[in-house]
């Protein structure tokens, strides 16, 4: 959070509140206004990768609040993912719930299914903890694929399209709008749970967890309502994406999707709701950018256009590389720089 | 007598005198003991810890009363962070009771309860090492201490409006009082990792009073500081159980702090209890000056 | 240092444990010297502005000051750490030996001969107290350890019983203990020492600086002590420095600092008529008064 | 939301050259997990249409193939297919299963002819997937050729089918069980095995199936671990006929195997076995870099001849005088004359079956190479 | 029973393997506190390095041109990427060394292209019975070629001082650079040998299954294997290498369905439940 350097506050309410500048209400003015106006202006690619930006947002978040906030590491990510998509494309497909319900039917299965995996963190801590949440991620898989009656196996779910009051909700722009809203409310939901104590007794369990344990904050209690959390999140990025792609295949889910979610947040800025959003968008975009910019030089160089993919790929790979070099605290570390550049302009040090 | 609260910009007596000390008044009650100055608060009764081979504490005894300083002093490796690691539910000793009076029903066995029950209870601390939580400001790790006077229901975090903000806002009262007792409300929004040595000191004490604690346990808090600096923080514990009656377990080194400070003085040597008493008795007592004082050091506190 | 030096057991004064040649009692020579150092951390934190003080061969120097004065940052820009904490010495030089050593590399510096006991032990916890001497002697060849380890143990019998318990689990005064012995292993001329008393119990305490006034009676090692209890500090040392914000504002023999007013008031709390106030009668907060 | 707006654009103005270039859109997989296999059929494709180029389009009309890596990775493939939807593609060449199964009913609702990699029996019904076209014989023909031939060859023979553990894998599983039943094969057990991804052997896969004394192998997966499980049963000592169906039967799993691969079966409609004579626009290829007939390998002329089906239905369409686009390109796939390859059954798609080939022959390993072993027959 | 055999020297050869790229995973975190994702790659490179020499030249030549790759490689990266990083969060550290790995992977694939290469059969080929198992000869090599490098390395850090050094250096950095340890020199030396081991690994693994991009997966086992075994431990790294290689060929072998790949996770958790940092891994400090 900014130094609030010249600003005071009269009473706790205002001092509490998200926003205390004009500036800050500007920015957020523009950014909503830029929101709106989006799908308008893009392409139907760059909707898409809009839209992935926005499930993966929802996703980021939620496995924020659980890495960069309680500090708890995990892999199971993708199983969480999974188990989302899956529960809410069966509600709707087997059960003919219609699609929002499905949705929170799918949030709270996955919240449930997080705070089962959370368990062992009672007794394992750092990397032990997320090999232990790699678990999660195989076993989950392993369930989705052979649980065939339920799942369908490891065909792909096929999902009907969501149906509201008669109407048919498809289609990029469409969903563009429910994404962004089910992102917005997302963040605004975890922003929030971190200014109240509930949020505050997750941030004492990573800080020092003895002494939040000493101040009477309950550690079994506190790291599997994370995991519930966290996965209540990521149950509801799964549930979208389900819906908006109209299919669940297992293999979207995989060990690798685990591993992206987590470079979202660390080049995002741990611990930071924004960043989740930033680091999102970065690793998404990063390789369609990466993408359109190889095929557009393919066609002057070819010799290059053959090992397109392993440049795109080792480009990725170097720009995460020199990206941590240059600053391991992310995205939100660099934008908090620049608003205190600017804002102390004239008078560095 | 509800006295007028400071308000900003009101300078105090910087003469030395007590005046200020009664001119400042507080809505709420720090003290979360519901018993009689002077009843018995904790009892430890007949504990023994070890680690494997290790005996850290054996078959220590002693009582501690409501509104005392009670000091614990001994040679390094004694066990006295170890007997406010039972207190507070980090050890569990393997024979022996430490018992929390409360003044409602029976006491409860500290000893079998879990550190975050024990916070609960009333049992709260600080660290030989301070142990803040560092990326968070002075005012959050104070609200933290709060945690087990604030109900946390989901639902409400997520939304925030309405009761959670209703709660945080409650809660803030009694933080700025704490702040306002310690001095410490310009750093109310600084980051704790980043605030000198003794500061952080301060806001541990700080973190462990918002508990509203039945007893206080301190480790140390003097530690590392210079003369001066260990007047300002002694005269913040002797402020707090002074003002709010807070029952404190005080382990130092500085037998000047002690002997001028304490009400009762337990001397551990080896895991076991010397003595206990008055502060006079301890500090010409033979074995303590044998195990710990040092037979050529010079009657400390002596001249006051 | 020459390896081959012929030493003594341990207890045997005028052991040529630092310095074979030099008596180091003569020596008016500084070993050490700082002039006009300036450190600043993250590029921005300025913390040493400008100290100049100096610690003559064989002599204890003491280096008193509040919380924060910049006590450890001195100590870690003599001994080569301030880049490990994003910190340079911007400005000024630190000679030792008559050599410009501002810029050295830390192991470079132990292999000459400054060895620190760095502030809160920082003993190899999971290491054997064996291990944790052993790695102290990393600098010098297997084979000169064992009479090493001897001294050590000679000097703290209460580390010779715990050899091959794990550090972390000792207790602070053993820690200490330990920290000094480790320190040794590496033969130094100059040893720095940070608040080796904290966390302390009196009776350690007195036995921790009789061991150091020891080190130096015997072995002539020189050592630079920073310290919060004052008392003792000036005691033992031969001269002291008082740095406050970052530069020396008094110094000068320690008995003479010992009677300074000021350093009464502030570093020995003692009352204008000299007697030790108690602390149940300081009422007032914020009472600074500084040297500028 | 965004139409596909291609169609608009058709016949706008007819500057010279013929027309807006026809755009293709092509999801390949070079560098995820099959792209042993996935690189050289990419690469088929990719020269059929830098020949085409080369030689001038369709009367004159550019056709362009935009294609990409996505890494055998869903979520890629679905922003690919945005991609070249947004760019106008009038029809997809895609790869796996998976991805083909989880763009189908946004294909079907775009309408845009897609030509798979994958062969699953489960794409080649028009009613359900009406955009989908199976250029070769599905995986559940290859499975049937396959076991008819071990059935004719050995009776009694027991049968272990190892496979990739995938939708791509699994997809003939239970056809073939079924088959052995319907067609009254005489086979005493049939077995399923998956093949883990990332495994250096599958002597456990392996150990399980001497307990069902096993005779004969199918491996429904891709070169290198068909090759390791090859490598496997000759280090093992294990006396068994392996068969591979068409991912496997190429020249990289005859490399990679070694001397293991001698006498192992292959069904599979894409061979160069029997290609006569390379056409025009190969030999160029090949004369380009510098190689021989025998250096192509089996994938990159399906890679090839998708292309020049697909250019073949574009061309009936230009030809006609229509626009092209999705349905008129369905229309004239569904209506092409049997298409002749060269090295392959004929192809031949109708209203009623996407299915583009019923027949496969049955190949060995002879000396180092591929050799036809039994006409192509149906099951 | 000869099944049995035949799962238990192929677990053990795989196990052997793990253990080796699972030693260099140790080395590093036991004194940098790094956690090398890039392990995987690092047998990657190795087995293209012996490669690229035993084609052109010799399998001796390429033995050495892989330590030579190893270590520049190794100490580069050091150099390079983690000494910047140092005192940065740990999880900062782990993202770039997955970082490293695409990279790496993908420079791989742009010199030697996708398309698996058999790798030369310079470790004797052929079957020998054993215990009435018919059993590759290149498994058994493979197993004593492992061992022996195990036993080397093992050696070096219990007997010379650099292994206390190392010891120290992941305690304490500071410290250490007080006792004149120099902290750069160790974790050069670190990541040289654990690319060294990674090396010999990779050979050992292409041998099996050929110079494929597959080695990388075959990399992910590591993390199992140190984490069974304990993060920082040497001996660990071993056990749990046999443990994490029987187990797999066993379930694949008796049990079966892909479970392959759940049944050493949900083991390990087991495990893990009842001894949190490992079978040897070291227990972490924390008093108050
Ligand atoms: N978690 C533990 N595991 C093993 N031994 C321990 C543990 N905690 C404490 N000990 C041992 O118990 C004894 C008492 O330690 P304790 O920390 O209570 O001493 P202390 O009196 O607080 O000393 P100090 O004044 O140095 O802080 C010591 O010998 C210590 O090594
Ligand atoms: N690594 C660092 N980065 C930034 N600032 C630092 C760093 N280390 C110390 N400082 C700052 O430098 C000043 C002097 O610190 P130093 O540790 O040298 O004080 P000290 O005199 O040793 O105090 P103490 O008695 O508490 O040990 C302090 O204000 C401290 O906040
Ligand atoms: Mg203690
Ligand atoms: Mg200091």
């Amino acid at each position: 959070m900014a130094t609030a350097t010249g600003v005071y506050h009269s009473t706790y309410t205002a001092d509490l509140a998200l926003r205390h500048t004009r500036s800050e209400h500007a920015r957020l003015a523009i950014v909503a206004i830029a929101l709106v106006i989006l799908p308008f202006l893009a392409t139907p690619y760059w909707l898409t990768v809009v839209n992935q930006i926005g499930i993966a947002a929802i996703g980021a978040i939620g496995l924020n609040i659980l890495v960069g906030y309680t500090g708890q590491i995990s892999l199971g990510q993708g199983g969480f993912l999974a188990v989302g998509a899956y529960t809410s494309g069966l509600l709707v497909g087997d059960l003919g719930l219609p699609f929002p319900l499905a949705m929170v039917g799918a949030v709270l299965m996955t919240a449930l299914v997080g705070a089962f995996f959370g368990l062992p963190a009672l007794r394992l801590k750092g990397l032990y903890l997320a090999i232990a949440t790699l678990a999660a991620q195989f076993v989950i898989i392993w369930v989705v694929r052979n649980w065939d009656v339920v799942t369908g196996g490891t065909a792909a779910l096929a999902v009907p399209a969501g149906e509201l009051f008669g109407w048919t909700v498809r289609g990029d722009f469409t969903w563009y709008w429910i994404i962004t809203g089910c992102a917005a409310v997302a963040a605004l939901a975890a922003t929030n749970l971190f200014r109240t104590g509930l949020g505050r007794a997750f941030v004492a369990i990573r800080d020092q967890d003895i002494a939040a344990e000493v101040i009477g904050v309950d550690p079994l209690r506190h790291k599997v309502l994370a995991f519930a959390i966290s996965s209540g999140f990521v149950g509801l990025a799964g549930a979208l994406t389900a819906h908006y792609r109209l299919i669940v295949t297992w293999e979207r889910f995989t060990l690798e999707v685990s591993i992206l979610y987590l470079a979202m947040i660390i080049v995002g800025g741990l611990g930071s709701v924004a960043g989740s959003i930033y680091g999102a968008a970065f690793m998404i975009l990063l390789p369609a950018w990466i993408q359109q910019l190889g095929q557009s030089v393919g066609g002057t160089f070819p010799a290059l256009s053959r090992n397109l993919p392993a440049v795109q790929q080792a480009a990725f790979g170097l720009v995460i590389i020199l990206f941590l070099v240059f600053e391991p605290r992310g995205l939100a570390r660099i934008w908090q720089r620049m608003k205190d550049y600017i804002r102390l302009w004239p008078f560095r040090y | 007598m509800p006295l007028p609260a400071l308000r900003a910009g009101e300078v105090r007596p910087t003469d030395g005198s007590r005046a200020h000390v009664v001119s400042r008044a507080y809505q709420h009650d720090l003290n979360g003991s519901g018993l009689e100055r002077g009843a018995v608060q904790v009892e430890v009764d007949a504990v023994h810890l070890h680690f494997g081979g290790v005996v850290a504490i054996e078959e220590v005894s002693l009582e501690v009363r409501q509104g005392d300083i009670h000091a614990i002093i001994g040679p390094n490796g004694a066990g006295k962070t170890s007997l406010l690691n039972c207190m507070s539910g980090l050890y569990r000793p393997q024979r022996g009771a430490i018992r929390l009076h409360r003044g409602d029903g029976d006491p409860v066995d500290l000893t079998t309860t879990r550190p975050s029950r024990s916070a609960r209870l009333g049992v709260a601390r600080s660290f030989q090492n301070i142990e803040l939580f560092r990326h968070m400001t002075v005012l959050e790790n104070l609200l933290l201490g709060r945690h087990v006077h604030m109900r946390h229901r989901l639902a409400a975090s997520l939304a925030w409006f309405g009761p959670a903000r209703r709660q945080e806002i409650e809660h803030r009262d009694l933080v700025e009082e704490v702040i306002d007792l310690l001095e410490i409300p310009a750093l109310r929004k600084l980051p704790v990792g980043a605030l000198a040595y003794g500061l952080q000191k301060r806001v541990e004490l700080g973190r462990a009073l918002c508990m509203q604690p039945a007893v206080l346990l301190l480790d140390e808090p003097m530690a590392g500081m210079n003369a001066e600096e260990k007047e300002d923080m002694a005269r913040f514990v002797l402020d707090v159980n002074e003002l709010a009656g807070v029952t404190t377990v005080l382990i130092e080194h500085d037998m000047g702090v002690v002997m001028d400070v304490s009400h009762q003085v337990s001397v551990l040597d080896f895991g076991r209890c010397l003595v206990t008493g008055e502060p006079d008795v301890v500090r010409s007592d033979e074995r303590v000056i044998k195990a710990y004082l040092g037979a050529g050091s010079e009657p400390m506190g002596a001249g006051t | 240092m020459s390896p081959t030096a012929p030493r003594t057991g341990p207890g045997t004064s005028r052991a040529p444990y630092g310095s074979a040649e030099v008596d180091p009692r003569q020596a008016t020579e500084p070993i050490l010297a700082l002039n006009n150092v300036e450190v600043i951390y993250d590029e921005v934190i300025l913390v040493l502005r400008g100290l100049s003080m100096s610690v003559a061969e064989g002599r204890i120097v003491a280096l008193l000051g509040s919380n924060g004065a910049g006590k450890s940052t001195t100590l870690k820009a003599i001994s080569g750490l301030l880049p490990t904490e994003d910190g340079e010495v911007s400005d000024g030089s630190i000679t030792y030996q008559g050599r410009d050593i501002t810029h050295t590399d830390a192991a470079t510096i132990v292999r000459d001969g400054i060895s620190q006991v760095m502030e809160g032990r920082r003993v190899f916890e999971h290491l054997s107290v064996h291990e944790n001497l052993l790695a102290g002697g990393y600098t010098r060849s297997h084979g000169e350890h064992a009479d090493d380890l001897d001294r050590i143990y000679t000097y703290f019998p209460r580390l010779a019983d715990r050899r091959s318990q794990t550090a972390g689990y000792l207790s602070g005064g053993e820690q200490q203990m330990l920290a000094i012995g480790r320190a040794l292993m590496a033969h130094p001329r100059l040893m720095t020492l940070d608040e080796p008393s904290l966390g302390l119990a009196p009776l350690l305490v007195e036995e921790i600086f009789s061991i150091i006034g020891r080190l130096n009676d015997e072995l002539g090692t020189t050592i630079l002590l920073v310290e919060q209890n004052a008392r003792l500090a000036l005691d033992i040392a031969d001269h002291a420095y008082v740095m406050e914000s970052g530069r020396i504002v008094l110094d000068g023999p320690a008995a003479e600092l010992a009677a300074n007013p000021d350093v009464q008031e502030f570093y020995l709390g003692l009352t204008e008529e000299g007697a030790r106030r108690s602390y149940r009668d300081v009422k007032h907060y914020k009472r600074r008064k500084r040297w500028l | 939301g965004g139409d596909g707006d291609s169609a608009a654009e058709g016949d706008t103005d007819g500057e010279g050259g013929g027309g807006e270039p026809i755009v293709l859109g092509g999801i390949f997989d070079l560098t995820g997990p099959t792209g042993d296999v996935g690189t050289p059929y990419a690469e088929g494709a990719r020269a059929y249409f830098a020949n085409l180029a080369e030689s001038g389009g369709i009367d004159g009309r550019e056709v362009t193939l935009s294609s990409q890596d996505y890494q055998y990775d869903v979520a890629v493939a679905e922003q690919h297919y945005a991609q070249y939807k947004g760019e106008g593609a009038v029809a997809i060449l895609g790869w796996g299963t998976a991805d083909t199964e989880a763009l189908v009913g946004q294909v079907t609702a775009d309408e845009l002819p897609y030509f798979s990699g994958s062969l699953s029996e489960e794409l080649a019904d028009p009613a359900e997937t009406p955009y989908n076209f199976l250029v070769g014989t599905t995986y559940s023909d290859q499975m049937r050729i396959a076991l008819a031939h071990i059935a004719e060859d050995s009776p009694g023979a027991n049968v272990a089918v190892f496979h990739n553990d995938s939708p791509f894998g699994e997809s003939p599983l239970a056809d073939g069980e079924a088959y052995i039943d319907e067609a009254g094969l005489d086979i005493a057990s049939y077995e399923t095995y998956a093949m883990p991804g990332g495994a250096t052997d599958y002597v456990g896969e392996l150990s399980q199936a001497r307990g069902q004394d096993v005779t004969h192998i199918v491996i429904q997966n891709v070169a290198s671990p068909a090759a390791q499980l090859v490598s496997n049963i000759a280090s093992q000592g294990l006396d068994v006929q392996v068969t591979c169906l068409n991912w496997c039967t190429d020249e990289l799993f005859i490399e990679l195997a070694g001397d293991a691969a001698e006498g192992v079966w292959g069904v599979t409609p894409w061979y160069t076995a029997n290609l006569a004579e390379a056409e025009e626009g190969i030999s160029a290829y090949l004369e380009s870099e510098g190689q021989e007939i025998e250096d192509l390998n089996a994938h990159f002329l399906q890679g090839w001849y998708y292309a020049d089906l697909m250019t073949t239905a574009i061309a009936e369409v230009v030809d006609s005088g229509d626009e092209v686009t999705g349905p008129a390109l369905k229309a004239a796939l569904e209506g092409l004359d049997t298409y002749e390859t060269g090295s392959s059954p004929g192809i031949d798609f109708s209203e009623d079956s996407h299915k583009g080939m019923t027949v496969a022959p049955v190949l060995e390993v002879s000396g180092g190479e591929w050799t036809q072993l039994v006409e192509p027959f149906e099951p | 029973m000869n099944i049995f055999v035949q799962l238990t020297v192929t677990g053990l050869t795989n196990g052997a393997i793990l253990a080796l790229a699972a030693l260099g995973f140790v080395l590093i975190f036991k004194s940098t506190g790094v956690i090398n994702f890039a392990q995987g790659e690092f047998l990657l490179i190795g087995a293209y390095a012996v490669y690229v020499g035993t084609v052109a030249a010799h399998w001796t030549v390429g033995i050495l041109l892989g330590l030579l790759v190893a270590v520049v490689l190794g100490v580069g990266v050091e150099r390079l990427i983690l000494r910047p990083l140092v005192g940065q969060p740990i999880i900062a550290v782990i993202m770039v060394t997955i970082g490293l790995g695409i990279f790496l992977r993908s420079v791989v694939q742009i010199i030697f292209g996708n398309r698996p290469l058999p790798f030369p059969d310079f470790i004797p080929g052929g079957s020998v019975n054993l215990l009435g198992a018919t059993v590759p000869a290149n498994r058994l090599w493979g197993i004593g070629l492992a061992a022996v490098t195990l036993a080397v390395f093992t050696v070096f850090f219990t007997r010379s001082r650099h292994g206390i050094a190392m010891r120290a250096v992941a305690d304490d950095q500071q410290a250490a650079l007080t006792m004149g340890i120099s902290v750069r020199r160790v974790f050069a030396m670190a990541w040289a040998l654990a690319a060294v081991s990674a090396v010999i690994g990779g050979m050992l693994v292409a041998n099996l299954i050929g110079v494929s991009g597959g080695i990388i997966e075959f990399g992910l086992l590591v993390f199992p294997v140190v984490i069974l075994g304990g993060l920082d431990s040497v001996p660990g790294a071993m056990i749990g290498g046999a443990i994490v290689g029987l187990l797999i060929t066993y379930t694949g072998g008796y049990v079966g369905g892909g479970l392959q790949s759940v049944v050493p996770y949900v083991v390990l958790v087991g495990i893990l439940l009842v001894r949190p940092y490992g079978l040897f891994g070291q227990v972490r400090i924390e008093r108050v």
